[in-house]
């Protein structure tokens, strides 16, 4: 499957990773879609499954048809053709803080085991070994979603005990923290990665492998996790993507850019 | 009627963008960044400037690589489709810059208030994350009607806020549509403005239809002419986006000496926009004009 | 895309506006103003609503007058060009209802913090007023930065707010042009939003033009096609002031008896949108409509 | 004067009051127009001495030019045409907020010495004799503004020692109050009535008489004034309209609703 050759049809890590985050979309939702990867997991949900979700982009675009043609990024001209409305970052902002976005997507650098996202420095800050790009909207989607899925490549340098920095807070250091620090909703319910999908342990707030990707095993994971990561009471294996859900990945992806190699490039 | 605002970018660059002054540039997020008047600023290699935007895209990533900025405060800055910026991470690693780390809220928030003429401005957003720690200007508080905890986010007033418009009169009463992004907040809590224009039009043109007008005439400082201006960010009604060009930039700023040759061909030996435009070439101008149309259905604003 | 929210305003406002709640209606301020939405309300002779708009102009004196009211949050009550709203003096006067006393900026600083999720926002006017004293939702404060005094204006979430749009198209996505007042705000902060207008437009018109797009349409609940339901205010596009019904209406509303007659003729006995129209008559119609026309420049959405 | 029949040009009380007010506004300025006379003050200056300078409206319109059309209120649809800007309420308040607004007008029921003003309450709260309309955004621009003009009808009963009610403070009570209140700058800076205009002293923010209106004479000023009214030190008198100003006066107030009769009915 690595290398996308096998039958019955070939599709990259990436393609299994957006198909998985599209499934996360329910029909009806409202959603708030970040850069990247979402971008096309918006674009598969809208045309399969969830032909009724509201996508939202940080930008000051809300739209209910997909985008006519490929797009890059959120502010590619097709992102706005028709759109619902294009508007001020405060009014999207406005909706998303009153708490009327059901689920957000964000992607990261490093992780950790209570769905903590770093995504502005790798070290302590004042002799930091990376500055990473920083937060975008990342930390008020995860700080103000109903709740947020994230997606990453899944390297023991990126799957830690504890992140350097919260860029974007999960659930902190487990139960009842959001609560305290004062965060009014939310938190990560899943996590989509280049070998499984991970969810949160209702009470402890602990991240759990809930399914393993086909052909990936529980001990490749375990070695690409940094603490002892628990199972889910089922362990589950990710339905790999129908030919209906690559052709439209395909479609909104033709040259490949996103979905043609590994999601770590990105 | 006021007097024309026309100018061209050397003027308004030096004239508004003093050395060591807070710069809104890429307001608008992905689309209609300001490239034009940022290479100028390069070109005049103002320094000490601090930087205030969202998402920069590339362009915070080349004024800073020129060497330019003191200070950065944005939610992101990078190369959108790529991921690091270079010059970035070189000169925050390397200790030249200083970073105020903010959420695409936080500064909506900070600007808000800016253009309120309001200190501060209270958010949900950022509780209990590391943002407090690399942001002084973020403080908790407590609500004074439901004891709920919140971030106090203090004002962003820029020095001067420079957007790229689709059309603007020489007034300064520019319209801009897609996106809005904090285009608005900037402007208004911009002490100056700089707009430059696909497309310099008649007042007639801009007054058909006030409720297009992107910010106030009255408030803005210098117009000028800049047609590509936002290359190779999109300009609705004008380009797309140029994709290519991120990818290069992305291989041509890896390293110091790389980036050292693109800023030569792209920004120092461009002295004129047209310069700009034949570097591109005419295929690669025809490869991003619009294919598709879509025109607005018109309002009427008679009485 | 969803299913059409089409309905008439007798359905629109049974299933909306219950007896007791807050309901926003004016919120563009002199222009827009959705009586016939308004009308309904009284026709239907809901009880205990509290009204929230910055300048209703005679609307909620109307409202107030048919004893539907209990409470009104407002900046400013009565008849823009001739002063006091009778009904609304003798409602307060003999302690029928009870007023949330607001400035402009109070007002729209509530709604502001209403549409952006957050639950106070803070603002520099009305310190020293006696707004204090008749504002619960005022309260002084210090700015945790800078130390300045500052008023804390609680936030306003209406349960459902009212507006008339010049065109909608069945989904909730209208196009509203001119002066915004607080429209934009009070729809984004309303639980629920009934949206008037004077026509019923293709999706496609609509979708021509996202800017224009006045509150996003997935959050609009309802979509009533109303010709003329803004009279006698303006309605920017369609129709001028018809400043002698406001006159009219002065007189008419100086005494009770006065008000109950001009209430029978001009509200209950009106049952659909149409009746209105002949009580105006053709020559009114006439009189009131545009005689200059200015149509917007386009502007071009493709790709 | 008073009947509007004198020669050189017969004019009304109101006719007087808007030149009056007209005449505070300096060209190029800001201002921020309220309702009713001072829609007609502020067309009368664009039109005359002040060709350049804009008119911001509450209701969220900036004009820099005249409307083409007589109005009578500023959401008249000539009052859009080809206006500089529509807006939001929010921004054009943001500008009054941040301090780029010159100059503004009110109106009001009752007025005193230190120019604080009632709009909303005439007795006292509890057992109020009369509910006015409100502030509207006059307690905004007094507030907010680098100085306002005040236009009132003078009578005793409403020029008091101390208002019922502030619904937009003045000098509160006297030098140094709006300071303390934390208001941060600005102040009354012109009171026009139907038989004079007063201005403020310097050091005690007190309300002094400035200037008479032709025919009127200081003692029937002082009768209708609840206090002590004191004169400034040169006490002039008003000039009446001049024959352009009433020209444009009447093109804009053809019918003579705001003009035709004195400012009390407004």
């Amino acid at each position: 499957m690595k290398n996308g050759q096998e039958p019955p049809f070939a599709y990259t890590p990436a393609e299994l990773m957006v198909t998985a985050a599209a499934r996360e979309i329910a029909d009806g939702e409202v959603v708030f879609v970040g850069m990247r990867l979402p971008l096309l997991g918006f674009l598969l949900a809208k045309s399969t499954h969830a032909p009724n979700a509201v996508g939202i982009y940080e930008l000051g675009i809300i739209r209910d048809l997909p985008a006519p043609a490929p797009i890059l990024t959120m502010g590619d001209l097709p992102n706005l053709f028709r759109a619902q409305c294009c508007t001020d970052s405060a009014d999207v902002m406005g909706l998303l803080q009153q708490g009327l976005v059901d689920a957000s997507f964000i992607g990261g650098a490093q992780l950790d085991r209570f769905g903590n996202l770093n995504t502005s420095y790798i070290g302590p800050v004042s002799e930091m070994q990376t500055r990473l790009p920083g937060s975008g909207g990342a930390c008020d989607l995860a700080s103000l979603s109903r709740r947020h899925i994230i997606i990453m490549a899944h390297q023991k340098r990126r799957f830690v005990e504890r992140v350097d920095y919260i860029t974007s807070p999960g659930y902190g250091t487990g139960a009842g923290w959001r609560q305290a620090v004062g965060l009014p909703r939310g938190g990560p319910s899943t996590v989509i990665t280049t070998l499984g999908i991970l969810r949160f342990h209702p009470s402890t707030r602990e991240m759990l492998l809930a399914s393993l990707h086909p052909g990936v095993t529980l001990a490749e994971v375990r070695e690409n996790t940094a603490w002892p990561l628990q199972t889910a009471d089922r362990l589950e294996s990710t339905p790999p993507p129908i030919r209906d859900e690559l052709e439209v990945l395909r479609r909104f992806d033709p040259g490949g850019f996103w979905t043609g190699r590994s999601a770590e490039r990105h | 009627m006021s007097a024309s605002k026309l100018t061209d970018l050397p003027e308004a660059v030096s004239s508004l963008v003093p050395d060591g002054s807070a710069v809104a540039l890429g307001t608008a997020q992905e689309t209609l960044i300001p490239f034009a008047a940022g290479h100028e600023i390069i070109r005049q290699r103002k320094r000490g400037l601090t930087l205030i935007g969202p998402i920069s895209d590339i362009l915070f990533d080349q004024i800073i690589g020129a060497g330019c900025v003191s200070r950065v405060r944005a939610a992101w800055v990078g190369n959108v489709i790529t991921g690091s910026g270079y010059n970035f991470r070189r000169a925050v690693e390397s200790g030249h810059i200083t970073v105020e780390d903010h959420s695409i809220l936080t500064l909506t928030t900070a600007l808000t208030a800016g253009k309120m003429g309001i200190p501060f401005m209270p958010t949900g957003t950022a509780l209990g994350s590391d943002l407090y720690q690399t942001n002084p200007d973020l403080k908790t508080m407590v609500c004074p009607f439901t004891g709920r905890k919140l971030t106090a986010v203090r004002a962003i007033q820029p020095d001067v806020t420079i957007i790229h418009a689709q059309r603007c009169d020489e007034y300064g009463n520019a319209h801009v549509w897609g996106n809005m992004g904090v285009i608005r907040e900037a402007c208004l809590a911009g002490r100056s403005v700089i707009v430059t224009a696909e497309e310099i039009v008649a007042p007639e043109v801009i007054n058909s239809d006030p409720n297009r007008v992107v910010t106030p005439g009255f408030r803005v400082t210098a117009v000028v002419h800049a047609p590509w201006g936002a290359h190779p960010s999109p300009a609705p009604g004008h380009y797309n986006r140029d994709h290519r060009a991120f990818l290069e930039y992305r291989d041509a700023s890896r390293t110091e000496e790389a980036f050292r040759r693109w800023l030569k061909k792209w920004v120092d030996d461009v002295r004129i926009i047209d310069e700009y435009q034949s570097l591109l070439g005419e295929d690669r101008l025809r490869e991003l004009a619009l294919k598709q149309h879509l025109f607005s259905a018109p309002v009427d604003y008679g009485y």
